[in-house]
């Protein structure tokens, strides 16, 4: 299967080129930069998916990737050459991605012809958007971390202006600045983790890297100040920590729920499909690098916490895209733990899943509050207390949100159960080996029960009841079925269907791979195999095939185990289903009895755990802690003793005494020039310069004659010289 | 005989025409004494049996060059721009145009006339074979030697010539007044 | 009796008339007349060596060159005389002593 | 090789002179031919005067001798007793040395023209050009006349004359050069010799380009001799009298009889050159005096029909305009004339010089074969 | 030494001298008839009876020079082209005629091309010449 670069390339370079294009001729004809970018991104699509059939039906689709490489840059650092090698990595799992993102990122395209279309910036936000997509597919396609981090800060310079789009409100600004911040944290570590790798293995491709690290390579020390670590750790820790800052995990979430002052299509571009995915998606590349690192442990605690946190405060939001905010932070903290427990298959499909419908959810929850339009202040409104009984008003987005609800809260025949169930059978797992993992799999589930409750919670209060806003329901129009606002949410939704990506309801499936004996997903992704990576050379095409055989189907992303131990990883997958669903279940109960019957009184809860309630509302006194105890009480200090030691210290000795050592100096030397130079050499040599010049000036006046005197004497003293002829 | 009569007339005119260029102040008349001994050095050509030289000399000069001669002090005021004395350019030397000029002008002939002496004395020193042929015409020979064996000199003459008229054509142009209020 | 010295005496004389007017004379006409001097004793030495030396007509040949040149010498020099005094009322040499006009 | 009337004579009498002997018989024939030319310059004068009363249907002078056939020399002793005025402020060297020069150039033609195959004074082997060289002296001496007088109409008509003079040398100068292509030599008796009796062994009828170059010669003899229509130098309602305006007396008889005398020079010429010279049919009466009287006959006829050709022009053709003048020298004669030089040298090139009568008989006889 | 037949020239000589004699001795014998009462008028130059203004030898007119210019550089070439015509005919007869006349040819036309370049430049037009220098003499007249 030769694959042709032709074929790969566009995918990045059309969205890019209309970026380009459109930047320049945006500002005249923006009807027209929006067509290019929208047909930029489909063409891009197109062949996203001829890539995608190629991979899919092909019979090597267990285990495939193309690989071109040129030369990018070449430093010569530390002991060895830094040979940066500008690349194509192209596997199965980035085939599916493409697949997904260029999908998304075209519905969402459209979907933002009309939600846009009365804004200002109606053609910028065109420009943003094909930028931020050729980013993106550029990083699924980069090969080496440091192009993955170019793209990394592309996309971070798109969040920020794309949050900060409308930046007449005070708020947009601050919330970009703060998103552009926080991540910047997690990129600073990033980059340190890049560096480390660089420096030991000597390059930083993904290639390199895993026959580094199946070499042992990396189990070398790394010296921090005093301490030493081994290599492998300190890369996965700072790696997992870009990860962390760019996909909102839990030390640094707090930027996420305030990126919800963009626009609605771009958060549904940024947070639900493209940009907190690539986190995720760089930890799933450096999984080995993770394992290796003895990593998985924390990632899945963190995982949890995430989860289970974002879960809580979600449960009182009343914005409805703050409530979404929450549940796309818990949701990724859900493939956090899939990666912490070691379910990379898992991980990943709930990646893909969440990315479909949470886009889905996103944009929904756009129309809503494009068609909620208040007339006294002239606003959109987002507040869910002000909505309810939409569900006459506009039935498309009920049903595409009613789907995308029930799939992200785990109920069966939907996509979310099959990816979360997943996680969660493999965190039981991971529990019945490791006692460690006991509390991550019982905060997932608790998470699972939480999600499912808000979440409908969120559905009862818009769609269902009396409108408790009367006036503003009433200027409401009945949806109707259009091309560009209902339709991608329509197309979207079938995709929240579970047999998509697992066949069947609950488990393997009718979807398959061409002549695989089991399910897609299950075939195509797979944790790479370090072991074939070595002696591997990373210069130009590369294109690898295993045998035809199929592994055998198990949940386990690790292979070859004993058949007992397979079958109780069958047991406890059945457990974990069954469990999940009960949860599931309960949750929708919960909400219906609150908010439907008004059995359960929500206040009672509120007056009951009043702290509780104001932490949630606080978030946690997060942005509190990062405000008032890091910057003020830390960084605002250090900044003061920073200063006072330049100004103060270094200033005043450091560069006012060189500054007096420099005064000396020039005036001595301005003595010496003076007097030496100036009035000996300088003037000297004019004095002479003068002299010869009435010496030269007389001979050298421009009368002919005298010159021919000269001649004739010169000719006189000739002839005389001669000597008289010999005969 | 006729020969030596020929010759020393030729020759007296030739001497007296120079002598008298040098000496002669109006530039006309330099001019007329320039073509007298010009007709003195056609008579030289005579006696030499150069005599196509010699017609050429008599058309050039005294058909062209004198004429041209005559009309470029028409046009730069005849002869009545008085010849200024002005300093020679050191302080050591003397004035030209003067008696010192001339003091000084027939000093360095004196050495030239020296040096030339010495030079005929050794030209007479050399043997050299002056059989005189009969007398016949050089204008087949001269026009033979044309096409043949300078026949490429003959071609540069030419080239020559077409620079020497576009380059003073060029120069001599009359202009307009535009230029010349430039050139103010 | 008539000699190649003789000649060589005569053409010299005028060699050093042409010398002395150009030394001597301040107007520029008045040089390019001693230039013409100078050029025709340069072409009487050919014809007298060409007819007293071994007797063969390149002599001749090369005093019609010199013709030719001088010609063309005294077309350019007469014409830069001109425009010299159209641009400054003079053809004195000595005013001449800068190379623009 | 070179011809001249002492080595004819020899010939004839089979007699050697002793060089004295030589000189006395070159000054008798010289002093002929110049008083023999006065007295053409004179009866031209009559010539002239008779013709244009012919032309203008009065009589003309007719009081001196009989039809004032001595017309001419009562002028001369006119002139001769008139005083001689020179301007107060003229530059009396040139004014002086103008009249000579003139008189020099055009009485120094005289030695080369062919006035028969024996009788020409000398027959130098580079006659045309040595020609061409001497009666360029009347330009400088028409100048210096103009200059030396220092009158505003002297100076002009100095000016135009020279101006004029070298002008129109240059198409005569090229259609004799291509002439000579043809003739392969300079000297005047050789040109004769290569042409016939009869007008198809003229030169005139040589080629076309010849005829052309006939034409062109004729003109520009006329302008070089200041004749009319091209007498601007002397244009006598324009510049008072040109370039002697201040001359009186002899030597505005100089210049007059030097004028004249060349008009018959530059026919004597053309004669040569075009019109066959002196041959006479048959090369009648060859080797005797009688046959040499005959051919100079034939020569001074052929002049003098040229002669009164020229006059005739004078009295028929009014004067042109200086700036015509100038571009018909420029603009239509020297390109004609090159033109012709060009064509003739390709004709010798290509035809060995034969003539076109030539030609057309030798076709007759091989078609006639 | 004198070689034979040099005599050829003693015509010319004698025509010269003639001339000189025939100048000489008319105004010689001319002075013997004449009258010679001069006056301060008879003396004075010709002007139309009026008094003369200034003299005659005033600046004149370039395009007298640029006339003698070209005259003089189609003199020259004549002068080289008199012994090649002289040949000329016998060359052809000698079979070498296309070198000799293409030589000839080269020799004309790079003459020609100046007076080509000349005559588009407007040098052999007389009247141009005259307008322009015309103010060109008052302006040499003003400094």
């Amino acid at each position: 299967m030769e694959y042709d670069i032709s074929q790969i390339l566009p995918i990045v370079l059309l969205p890019f080129g209309a970026f380009v294009l459109n930047a320049l001729i945006v500002k005249k004809i923006p009807r027209v930069a929006v067509f290019l970018s929208c047909l930029s991104i489909f063409v891009s699509f197109l062949f996203a998916a001829n890539i995608f059939k190629d991979f899919f039906f092909s019979k090597y689709a267990s285990d495939f990737y193309v690989h071109r490489v040129f030369e990018w840059f070449n430093l010569n650092g530390g002991n060895q050459t830094f040979s940066v090698k500008m690349g194509i990595y192209l596997d199965n799992m980035s085939s599916v991605m493409l697949l997904m993102v260029t999908g998304t990122a075209f519905l969402i395209h459209i979907f933002s012809t009309f939600y846009m279309k009365e804004d200002a910036r109606y053609g910028r936000f065109f420009v943003y958007l094909s930028l931020f997509s050729s980013a993106m597919l550029g990083l699924v396609l980069s090969d080496n971390l440091l192009s993955v981090f170019i793209f990394w800060e592309i996309m971070g310079f798109c969040s920020y202006s794309l949050i900060g789009f409308y930046f007449e409100k005070e708020g947009a600004g601050n919330a970009s600045l703060k998103a552009f911040m926080t991540t910047r944290v997690g990129d600073v570590f990033f980059l340190f983790g890049i560096i480390a790798l660089w420096t030991t293995v000597g390059s930083v491709s993904f290639v390199d890297i895993y026959s580094a690290i199946n070499d042992g390579l990396l189990s070398s020390n790394i010296s921090i100040l005093i301490w030493s670590f081994p290599v492998v750790t300190v890369a996965a820790i700072s790696i997992f920590l870009g990860t962390i800052g760019k996909s909102a995990q839990f030390p640094l979430q707090v930027w996420l729920p305030d990126a919800m002052w963009g626009p609605t299509p771009c958060s549904a571009l940024i947070h639900a499909a493209t940009m907190v995915a690539a986190g995720v998606y760089l930890s799933l590349r450096m999984y080995p690098l993770m394992q290796a690192g003895g990593l998985l442990i924390p990632i899945a605690y963190i995982g949890a916490i995430t989860a289970f946190g974002a879960a809580t405060i979600a449960l009182i939001q009343t914005d409805i895209k703050a409530v979404l905010a929450y549940s796309t932070i818990s949701q990724l903290g859900y493939m956090v733990l899939g990666i912490g427990v070691g379910a990379y298959n898992a991980s990943f499909m709930h990646l893909i899943t969440h990315a479909v419908f949470k886009a889905c959810l996103f944009l929904s929850a756009g129309s809503i509050i494009h068609s909620l339009h208040d007339h006294h202040t002239h606003a959109h409104v987002q507040e869910m207390p002000r909505m309810g009984g939409l569900k006459k008003k506009m039935p498309y987005t009920f049903i595409a949100m009613l789907f995308c609800t029930l799939a992200i809260s785990g109920v069966p025949l939907f996509s979310g159960f099959v990816s979360k169930d997943r996680i969660l059978g493999d965190a039981l797992l991971m529990a019945t080996h490791n006692n460690l993992y006991i509390i991550p799999a019982l905060l997932g589930f608790g998470g699972a029960f939480l999600t499912a409750f808000y979440m409908f919670r969120m559905m009862f209060l818009t769609f269902f009841g009396e409108p408790r806003d009367k006036e503003l329901f009433d200027h409401v129009h009945t949806e109707k079925l259009k091309w560009n606002q209902n339709v991608p949410l329509l197309i979207l939704t079938v995709f929240t269907l579970g047999f998509w990506y697992s066949g069947s309801f609950s488990g393997q499936g009718l979807v398959k791979v061409y002549d695989a004996k089991y399910e897609w997903f299950q075939t195509l992704i797979k944790a790479p195999k370090i072991s074939e990576f070595q002696n591997y050379t990373s210069i130009g095409m590369t294109e690898k095939f295993t045998s035809n055989e199929i592994v055998s189907s198990k949940y386990e992303p690790d292979e070859g185990e004993t058949e007992e131990e397979s079958h109780h990883a069958h047991s406890v997958h059945h457990v974990g289903a069954i469990i999940s669903i009960l949860i599931a279940i309960s949750g929708i109960l919960m909400a219906w009895l609150m908010y439907i019957m008004k059995t359960v009184n929500p206040g009672w809860w509120v007056t009951t755990f009043t702290r509780w309630y104001r932490a949630l509302q606080n978030k946690y006194y997060f942005d509190d802690f990062y405000i008032k105890g890091v910057i003020q009480k830390l960084l605002l200090p250090l900044n003061r003793t920073l200063s006072f030691f330049d100004m103060g210290i270094f200033d005043r000795y450091a560069i006012d005494g060189w500054a007096a050592i420099n005064r000396f100096f020039y005036k001595t030397s301005r003595w010496f020039d003076n007097v030496v130079v100036d009035s000996i050499l300088v003037d000297g040599t004019g004095v002479s310069v003068r002299f010869f010049n009435v010496l030269l000036r007389t001979i050298q006046n421009g009368k002919i004659q005298f010159y021919f005197i000269v001649f004739i004497a010169v000719l006189a003293g000739y002839i005389f010289s001669l000597k008289p002829l010999v005969n | 005989m006729f020969l030596n009569v020929v010759f020393s007339l030729s020759a007296l005119l030739t001497v007296s025409g120079a002598l008298m260029v040098v000496v002669t102040r109006n530039l006309i008349h330099s001019c007329v004494f320039l073509l007298m001994s010009l007709l003195g050095i056609v008579g030289l050509y005579v006696t030499l049996n150069a005599d196509f030289v010699a017609a050429t000399q008599l058309v050039v000069y005294v058909g062209g060059v004198i004429v041209l001669m005559l009309f470029a002090v028409m046009l730069t005021g005849g002869n009545n721009t008085k010849e200024v004395l002005s300093r020679f350019g050191f302080e050591s030397l003397p004035l030209m145009g003067n008696v010192k000029t001339y003091f000084w002008g027939i000093l360095s002939a004196i050495t030239m006339m020296s040096v030339a002496g010495n030079l005929i004395y050794r030209v007479a020193q050399s043997s050299l074979a002056s059989v005189l042929e009969q007398y016949k015409s050089s204008v087949d020979e001269i026009g033979t030697k044309l096409l043949t064996d300078h026949v490429l000199s003959f071609e540069i003459s030419s080239i020559l010539l077409l620079g020497a008229l576009v380059g003073a054509a060029i120069i001599a142009r009359p202009l307009g007044s535009k230029q010349l209020n430039e050139e103010k | 009796m008539i000699s190649l010295s003789s000649y060589l005496v005569i053409s010299l004389f005028l060699f050093l008339c042409g010398i002395t007017v150009m030394i001597a004379r301040k107007n520029i006409i008045a040089i390019l007349l001693g230039i013409e001097l100078i050029l025709n004793a340069s072409a009487l030495n050919f014809v007298a060596y060409s007819r007293f030396g071994h007797n063969n007509i390149d002599g001749h040949i090369m005093a019609l060159f010199i013709i030719v040149i001088a010609a063309a010498e005294a077309a350019v020099g007469l014409a830069i005389a001109i425009r010299y005094f159209q641009n400054r009322e003079t053809i004195h040499i000595d005013s001449a002593t800068q190379l623009q006009s | 090789m070179n011809q001249t009337i002492v080595s004819y004579l020899s010939e004839l009498f089979a007699v050697n002179f002793s060089p004295w002997v030589v000189i006395l018989i070159f000054f008798v024939a010289v002093f002929v031919v110049v008083n023999v030319m006065a007295l053409i310059g004179g009866l031209a004068t009559y010539a002239e005067r008779k013709i244009s009363a012919d032309l203008q249907m009065r009589i003309g002078p007719n009081r001196v001798g009989p039809y004032g056939l001595l017309q001419f020399l009562a002028d001369g002793v006119k002139m001769i007793t008139k005083e001689d005025t020179i301007p107060r402020d003229a530059d009396k060297f040139i004014f002086a040395l103008a009249p000579l020069l003139c008189l020099l150039g055009v009485l120094a033609t005289l030695a080369v023209l062919p006035f028969s195959s024996g009788l020409t004074l000398t027959d130098l082997n580079i006659g045309i050009f040595y020609l061409l060289g001497v009666s360029s002296l009347v330009g400088v001496g028409i100048f210096l006349g103009g200059y030396a007088s220092n009158s505003k109409w002297a100076m002009l008509g100095g000016m135009r004359g020279a101006a004029q003079i070298i002008s129109y040398e240059i198409p005569v100068t090229i259609t004799i050069l291509s002439i000579v292509l043809i003739s392969g030599s300079l000297s005047l008796n050789q040109v004769v010799e290569r042409q016939g009796a009869f007008p198809n062994g003229w030169l005139l009828f040589h080629n076309p380009f010849s005829f052309i170059g006939f034409f062109i010669y004729f003109i520009g003899a006329l302008a070089e001799t200041n004749r009319a229509p091209f007498d601007l130098p002397e244009a006598e309602s324009e510049l008072v009298s040109g370039y002697h305006t201040e001359y009186s007396g002899m030597r505005f008889a100089f210049f007059a009889l030097a004028e004249y005398i060349e008009v018959f020079v530059v026919c004597a010429v053309a004669t040569a050159f075009f019109l066959g010279g002196y041959k006479i049919p048959f090369n009648y009466g060859a080797g005797t005096l009688l046959g040499q009287a005959l051919q100079v006959a034939m020569f001074f006829a052929k002049t003098f029909a040229l002669y009164y050709v020229v006059i005739w022009i004078r009295w028929t053709l009014p004067r042109l305009r200086v700036d015509h003048l100038m571009t018909i020298c420029w603009k239509y004669l020297t390109p004609i004339a090159l033109f012709n030089l060009v064509g003739i040298a390709m004709w010798v090139w290509l035809f060995n010089g034969r003539s076109l009568y030539m030609i057309i008989k030798q076709a007759l006889v091989i078609s006639g074969k | 030494m004198t070689p034979p037949n040099f005599d050829v020239y003693l015509p010319v000589a004698l025509l010269m001298g003639m001339a000189v004699a025939m100048v000489v001795g008319a105004l010689l014998f001319g002075k013997l008839l004449r009258p010679n009462k001069p006056s301060f008028l008879k003396q004075s130059a010709y002007e139309c009876g009026e008094q003369p203004v200034g003299v005659a030898w005033s600046y004149f007119n370039v395009r007298f020079y640029v006339v003698a210019l070209i005259f003089i550089i189609f003199d020259v070439e004549s002068a080289l082209m008199f012994p090649v015509a002289v040949v000329y005919r016998r060359f052809s007869e000698l079979g070498a005629g296309a070198s000799v006349f293409f030589s000839v040819l080269i020799f004309i036309g790079v003459l020609v091309v100046g007076t080509i370049y000349c005559w588009s430049k407007g040098d052999l037009d007389w009247v141009r010449s005259f307008t322009i220098s015309k103010d060109n003499y008052h302006q040499g007249r003003e400094q």
